[in-house]
């Protein structure tokens, strides 16, 4: 009972980091960007070869991955991005997903078309008692970095000023321009922020799932439901809504394995039709 | 050369549309202008061409003697500009709080003077944007412009909405920023009559270019004059 | 005073201007002579160009409730499905012989199910954002994915519904190995169809379609019907994607879980925002140019072909407005210019 | 002068989720040419690789352009059931053989008389599993497959077989085919305390569940993990980890096999592909090219598909895999299953056979 | 006998959280009214015009329409029955034209809103009347321009050509004048007051000219309640008023 609710919360917990810079880019600054598998991807094949190649241990690739995939990111933002600020989101769309093509025949390219599959550290295998109920050490791992992750992108955003300097860019850059706000700035650097939390999640995954090209279709609309029941307003809504959302699923295949495969599907279907602006979005936000 | 702004042979539009043409003006510390003209005939264009967010094709924009033609709207807004636009632009997902200590500099305009000057305001801080009347709205824009410490306010129709009492109390507030902080202003209004006695002189502009220049008294006296230049059948304030 | 008079020349142009937009033009008729001329031109290519008419009515529908109603869907594919499954279903147990397997019934089959499920779902969409309308949409198409998976008894599960042998197109074309019928066959589909959405759009449904798009809160201060208008839209998309569904299993005579995944309803979308969303031609200029390019890189580099496709959305995105409609606006506007130069 | 030429086409998933399956198809039929030349009774033999990235409308239409106009004398390939199964009426009207590499549901053979499979089926791959535990002291048993029709053909097997010998399968669990997490599903194998517990995913999925067998610590509770050789899939079975080592599965092919035909297929192979191990795939591919050159031989050049279809009927070789042969009246593919464990060898882990249940059929 | 009610209110309450933006307002008016609405920022004008236009959903109290309650019909309900509505902040459709706007106007209050087989134009009576409501205000000039990129004050006469393309019975004007120029404004108030006599008028304005100009009546808002109603030359005189609204503007009546 208490190993499902803890495998509930840990299968929430790799939505939840795989998802969290989409919550940024997507939640915070308003861009459809469908290509966050990508980064999530860049920041799990950069831990791959790490492991793989150079040995380099599994806990220093976590950062590695962070500041590859935010490279990567602010990169791309710089050059291509940028551009698609003002545009509607079907051609975010549209873009995002040629971006997902290109990077999924790239890695393809380089790495082959099988799955590649990192080897967690000792220290961070096995399972251990917890009230009873046994979990894997690397379930509370992951589960402990989420919280520190959900607690601080949380207080930066709502005690900054960066923040509502951020919300007022997404709300009119031009007008934002207007009022001294460096738009352009506050995008690259949230944009390269929300890449490089991807490429921690991608890192983070690899301790769970594996990795092959089409990572970031295979994953995308997991993500995206975790967003829209969570709301796009903050970081701590996609929080609880994937920690519900991997409750429910594992309680459900747990439970009644007949309908196990509906359970995710219908919750965001009625949850959005309940609450179209997500679960946990600022009541009085618009 | 205490020109404070500085307008040379501006030419600007939007995107393939050229908007106006040969702009040419100045504006001392200290002073006000009235900005008048017709409907569509350029005055938000020249507000925005002011604040960097139309694309320019000639002309050069000089603020207190430097050189701020190339710069970025957000360049020139940290270097003294502070814009009050036409249609508002509150920022709808920000609190009203949050909408003026987002783009707020040090300075003397301070949250608390803010909230002074506009009381409303401080009762509704809590608001999102897009929880306020109209007119409240319209105070937000000019506080949040305020915030900003600028040297220059450009203020396009400042008054729409306001309730008449408030309209009385703002213009005497611009009044004294203007004469006392040595701020100067560009106030774009559709009624003559309310602007005229407040600013020093005043520009008209028809199709895109400026078709009077002249100080404000003289025009305001002379009710057909300002009717003729600005092509108006009826004779405005008169009843 | 009394109103007997003649028209203003205002009024003479404003009627002239409106009843104008909803003329043919000449691009419009050349347009379908090609498609026409296609079964001469590429005698090699006809199943490849039966699937793009059929594409090209996905892209239709969702172009109907996207491009002018504004309702962002990523569940296109599950009428579309649905449609295929209902057709198919009825061309298996009709044997070949009963009417049931007669190919036109079985496209008002597959259109009426998936119109039928199509109004039933339609209330989710009436509210909410773009990114709701979205997620809600795919969340019903993800849905009816799982319910076909589930109902092996009568799907065939993950293996695909086999045996679906509908009897001759009007008891007179039998389907052919060259694909030669099912080409005429999807193409007319295709025409009449959009003959169909074009009136659709272009009369003050249409239009309203457009005003909901643009402020709903002025469309209900006019007193419009607002929901009943999305109703009715999302309902006859729905329509449309299920007889192109339909099409697909007559003319492959096959149905599979497949047809209704995600990437069915994600490469509809993708197509009509390629080809320019809001203008009709968008989604059939989109599926034409997206599957030849698929069929064309897919022979030069079956392993890569996707990075190719990439680049191209990218660049099209990135240097053009409204997609490849938008991309010939621009074209056409340059040589006029040129033209005027000159 | 002009060689008079012969087309085969093969259609496969170079994209997308199952991309890894075509690579390897590809790559052995590329091998066994490069081996025996590309020359037949006289006729040039030409490959034609086509993408259908997984979906069965794609397969139905490229066999179609392929038959009308490549005038292909071969198809073959199909990486999944429903690919296969959409392009059997395109075969039987264009009287054209089908040759399957990898898909491996029973039934499909049967839908059309040009069909001729070189890949495996899983009952036949699943009942050796289910035979070896019944003798080796296992009593109870839970299946845990991939919910699609392969996985329920072996479920399916697997039960049959196992209750016939004697054993009880306490639980059937399904998991949904595109699902990245078994935790429910392994807690709840756990929860019901078998001696053992089966698995089959499909190629390419082994990893993840692996990983989380792994991980829940099935086999420290005194589970035995058992399946078939697609779990522990050649492909991928040197990065899954130590964790794996003394996992039994059943299957039709090991890049361990001990035979001088395997050894110099894997050496070749490895050379060839970037150190790219092959797996049960590529053996499909390689043999589905066997059986397309070995009956051009038969009819000596006469490219008539009905003809062809006979000549492949009873042919029987030595494979990479052990001997094997095409049953004549089922046209499926007959050949030994071995029982291995996963075991490290020269630092590498492989599937070690050691034990072999010989001429398995592939259906009846 | 006295003239028929055509719009009314009955302890009207709306409130934001704790802000009550509408307090316990009754109101009548009756065929033909030329009313004026006006009051400080924030007093609840708006808010109250949502609330009889079905915008918002009031938390307590009734609205009538011509004798039918109509607290909980939808807003689309009570513009068929004659109710209609200019927006302080345009509610435009940027992509279309003026003219196509005011066509689907004056379809949807036909009931041929929903016609799909003819096309837009077919009607040829509707596009004399939709050229005539445009010449009526001055802006035949942009009738196929698209609506958004039109210069703030012709958007403002659009607003208003659609809520008379209504053909209202009682038409409720919020700040129409706003961002046009002074003397347009006489303009738009003439063609306001050429409706049919027993159309009922509310205005909301700030600019005191037009009000005094325009209404037999006038109420003032304060803080979301009544404060007080009177004849123009009542108001323009109450020193309460003076007070809280009017300030030191000079009034002419
Ligand atoms: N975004 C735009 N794109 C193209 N043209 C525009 C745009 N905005 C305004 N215009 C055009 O520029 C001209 C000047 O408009 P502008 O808004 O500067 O006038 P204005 O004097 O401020 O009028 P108003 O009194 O109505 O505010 C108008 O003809 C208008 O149609
Ligand atoms: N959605 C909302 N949530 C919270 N408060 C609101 C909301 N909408 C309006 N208010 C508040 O209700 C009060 C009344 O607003 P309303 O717009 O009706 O004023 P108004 O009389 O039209 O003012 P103005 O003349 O400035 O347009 C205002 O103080 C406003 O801040
Ligand atoms: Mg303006
Ligand atoms: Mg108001």
């Amino acid at each position: 009972m208490l190993t499902i609710l803890l495998d509930g919360i840990a299968y929430g917990m790799l939505l939840f980091i795989l998802a969290v810079g989409l919550c940024v880019t997507l939640g915070l600054m308003n861009f459809i960007n469908l290509a966050h598998g990508t980064f999530a991807m860049a920041g799990g094949y950069l831990t791959i070869t790490l492991m793989q190649k150079a040995g380099v241990p599994f806990l220093l690739c976590l950062p590695a991955a962070f500041i590859f995939a935010a490279a990567l990111g602010l990169v791309l933002e710089r050059t291509l991005y940028r551009h698609l600020y003002d545009k509607t989101h079907l051609d975010q769309v549209l873009f995002s997903i040629g971006l997902v093509f290109i990077s999924i025949a790239m890695v393809d390219y380089a790495y082959g078309a099988n799955q590649q599959i990192v080897n967690l550290p000792d220290y961070l295998t096995g399972r251990f008692s917890f009230l009873g109920a046994s979990i894997g050490v690397y379930r509370v791992f992951v589960i402990a970095i989420c919280g520190l992750l959900v607690v601080s992108l949380q207080l930066a955003l709502t005690m900054t000023r960066f923040g509502s300097r951020l919300r007022a860019a997404v709300d009119d850059g031009r007008v934002a321009r207007g009022m001294g706000i460096d738009v352009t700035r506050i995008f690259a650097v949230t944009f390269a922020v929300g890449s490089g939390l991807a490429g921690l999640g991608g890192a983070l995954g690899t301790g769970i799932i594996s990795f092959d090209p089409t990572f970031p279709l295979k994953y995308m609309i997991y993500f995206l439901i975790v967003i829209s029941v969570g709301g796009t307003t903050t970081i701590t809504g996609p929080f609880l809504a994937a920690i519900l959302l991997g409750v429910a699923d594992v309680a459900g295949k747990y439970y009644v394995p007949a309908v196990g495969g509906f359970i995710i599907y219908t919750i965001m279907v009625v949850v959005l039709i309940v609450r179209p602006q997500g679960l946990f979005a600022r009541a009085a936000a618009k | 050369m205490s020109d404070l702004l500085q307008l040379e042979n501006i030419a600007a539009g939007y995107g393939e549309a050229q908007v106006l043409q040969n702009i040419s003006f100045s504006l001392k510390e200290g002073e006000a202008l009235a900005l008048l003209g017709r409907n569509g005939t350029g005055k938000t264009t020249l507000i925005n061409t002011i604040i960097g967010l139309t694309r320019r094709r000639n002309g050069t924009i000089h603020l207190a003697g430097a050189d701020i033609t190339k710069m970025r709207a957000d360049q020139r807004a940290m270097a003294g500009i502070g814009w009050v636009p036409q249609e508002r632009n509150i920022f709808r997902s920000l609190t009203v709080e949050e909408n003026i200590t987002a783009v707020a500099t040090s300075g003397p305009w301070t949250l608390a003077r803010i909230y002074q000057m506009f009381p409303r305001l401080a009762e509704r801080k809590r608001n999102l944007g897009t929880q306020l009347s109209g007119g409240e709205q319209q105070m937000l824009a000019v506080g949040r412009a305020l915030a900003l410490n600028p040297r220059v306010l450009l203020l396009d129709e400042p008054l729409e909405g306001l309730a008449p009492i408030i309209v009385d109390e703002l213009l005497a507030a611009i009044r004294r920023i203007v004469v006392e902080e040595r701020m100067a202003a560009i106030i774009v209004e559709q009624s003559a009559r309310k602007i005229l006695p407040l600013t020093e002189r005043a520009i008209i502009l028809d199709r895109g270019t400026i078709v009077h220049e002249g100080p404000s008294p003289e025009l305001a006296e002379d009710a057909v004059r300002l009717a003729n230049i600005m092509g108006i059948a009826g004779t405005p304030g008169a009843h | 005073m009394s109103n007997i008079t003649s028209p203003s020349p205002e009024a003479m142009r404003a009627r002239a201007v409106l009843l104008g937009r909803s003329r043919w033009g000449v691009a419009e008729i050349i347009f379908w002579i090609l498609a026409v001329a296609c079964y001469w031109l590429f005698p090699t290519k006809l199943s490849l160009l039966s699937e793009i008419a059929i594409l090209g009515l996905v892209a239709l529908s969702v172009d109907l409730v996207l491009g002018y109603a504004g309702i962002v869907t990523l569940g296109q594919g599950a009428f579309f499905g649905i449609g295929a499954y209902a057709a198919g279903l009825a061309a298996k147990f009709g044997m070949g012989t009963s009417l049931w397997s007669d190919p036109v019934i079985g496209l008002f089959i597959g259109g009426g199910v998936a119109a039928v499920i199509g109004f039933a779902t339609s209330f989710l969409v009436l509210r909410g954002s773009d990114m709701t309308r979205l997620m809600v949409t795919l969340g019903v198409a993800l849905i009816v994915d799982e319910v076909v998976n589930q109902m092996k008894w009568l799907t065939g599960g993950s293996d695909g519904l086999q045996g679906v042998l509908p009897s001759a197109v009007l008891g007179i074309w039998e389907f052919d190995l060259f694909g030669r019928v099912a080409f005429v066959y999807s193409l007319v589909v295709l025409f009449v169809l959009f003959v169909i959405a074009r009136a659709l759009v272009k009369s003050p449904f249409g239009l309203s379609l457009q005003a909901i798009k643009g402020n709903m809160l002025r469309t209900r201060a006019i007193g419009m019907p607002v929901n009943a208008r999305l109703v009715a839209v999302y309902t006859v998309a729905a329509f449309y994607a299920g007889v192109a569904g339909a099409l697909a299993a007559q003319t492959t005579q096959f149905a599979s879980p497949d047809y209704v995944a995600f990437h069915r309803s994600a490469d509809a979308m993708l197509m009509l925002v390629f080809g320019g969303a809001g203008h009709l031609y968008g989604g059939l200029l989109g599926s034409i140019i997206f599957r030849t390019m698929q069929d064309v890189l897919g022979n030069i580099t079956p392993q890569y072909w996707q990075f190719w496709l990439g680049v191209t959305l990218v660049a099209l995105v990135l240097f053009v407005r409204g997609g490849i409609l938008g991309l010939l606006d621009n074209m056409l506007a340059a040589w006029r210019r040129k033209g005027g130069a000159s | 002068c002009a060689q008079e030429v012969v087309k085969v086409g093969l259609i496969l998933p170079m994209t997308g989720p199952s991309a890894s399956t075509g690579r390897q198809i590809e790559a052995g039929a590329r091998l066994w040419m490069a081996q025996n030349g590309s020359t037949v009774a006289g006729k040039k033999i030409e490959l034609i690789i086509k993408d259908d990235t997984g979906a069965a409308d794609q397969s139905k239409r490229l066999a179609t352009e392929l038959v009308v106009n490549d005038k292909v004398a071969f198809l073959g390939g199909f990486g999944l059931t429903p690919l296969a199964l959409s392009v059997g009426p395109v075969a039987t009207q264009a009287k054209v053989p089908a040759v399957i590499m990898a898909a491996g549901t029973s039934t499909i053979v049967a839908s059309s008389p040009y069909f001729v499979r070189t890949s495996f089926t899983l009952p036949q791959n699943t009942a050796p599993m289910a035979q070896w535990s019944a003798a080796n002291g296992i009593k109870t048993v839970v299946t845990l497959v991939s919910d699609y029709g392969p996985g329920l053909d072996s479920e399916k097997a697997f039960k049959a077989e196992f209750e016939a010998k004697g054993g009880k399968v306490l639980e059937s669990l399904r998991a949904p085919l595109m699902n990245p997490e078994f935790a429910a599903f392994l807690q709840k194998a756990k929860d019901l305390k078998p001696d053992a517990l089966f698995l089959f995913v499909p190629s390419g999925q082994g990893a993840s569940l692996m990983k989380q067998v792994g991980e829940r610590e099935l086999a420290k509770s005194g589970i035995k993990i058992i399946g078939t050789g697609d779990v522990t899939d050649d492909d991928q079975l040197n990065g899954m980890g130590d964790a794996l080592i003394g996992m039994i599965t059943s299957h039709n092919y090991s890049a361990a096999h001990d035979s001088p035909e395997n050894k110099a297929y894997v050496a070749a192979f490895l050379k060839a592909n970037n150190n790219m191990r092959p797996n049960f795939m590529s053996v499909g591919g390689f043999d589905g090219m066997a059986a397309i050159y070995k009956a051009l031989e038969k009819t000596k050049g006469d490219t008539d598909g009905t003809k062809l279809v006979e000549a492949m009927k009873g042919l029987a070789w030595v494979s990479p895999r052990g001997p094997m042969s095409i049953d004549p009246a089922t046209r499926d593919v007959t050949q030994n299953v071995y029982v291995r464990e996963v075991k490290k060898v020269d630092g590498q882990l492989y599937n070690v056979e050691f034990a072999t249940i010989a001429n398995v059929k592939g259906s009846n | 006998m006295s003239p028929r009610i055509l719009l009314e209110s009955r302890d009207l309450v709306k409130r934001f959280g704790g802000i009550t933006a509408t307090d316990h307002v009754t109101f009548s008016l009756p065929e033909g009214a030329r009313h004026a609405l006006i009051g400080p920022n924030g007093a609840g004008k708006t808010t109250f015009i949502n609330l009889l236009s079905g915008v918002l959903t009031p938390t307590s109290g009734e609205i009538f329409l011509d004798g039918a309650n109509v607290t909980h019909w939808s807003a689309r309900k009570r513009a068929h029955a004659g109710l209609a509505r200019t927006f302080q902040i345009n509610q435009l459709f940027a992509d279309l034209t003026p003219i196509e706007t005011l066509m689907l106007t004056i379809a949807e209050r036909e009931g041929e809103g929903s016609s799909w087989w003819r096309p837009v134009g077919a009607r040829t009576d509707f596009v004399d009347e939709a050229v005539a409501l445009l010449a009526q205000l001055g802006i035949s000039d942009i009738a196929h321009a698209r609506v958004g990129q039109l210069a703030y004050g012709k958007q403002r006469l659009l607003e208003i050509a659609v809520a008379l393309a209504q053909k209202p019975k009682v038409l409720l004007l919020d700040e129409p004048a706003a961002g046009v120029p002074e003397h347009e404004r006489e303009q738009i108030l003439d063609v306001v007051a050429a409706l049919p006599k027993d159309v009922a008028l509310i205005l909301i304005e700030h600019d005191m000219h037009l009000v005094f100009r325009f209404a037999k009546s006038i109420s003032v808002l304060v803080n979301g309640g009544l404060f007080v109603e009177g004849t123009p030359d009542e108001i323009a005189n109450d020193p309460r008023v003076r007070q809280v609204y009017l300030g030191e503007e000079e009034v002419h009546v």
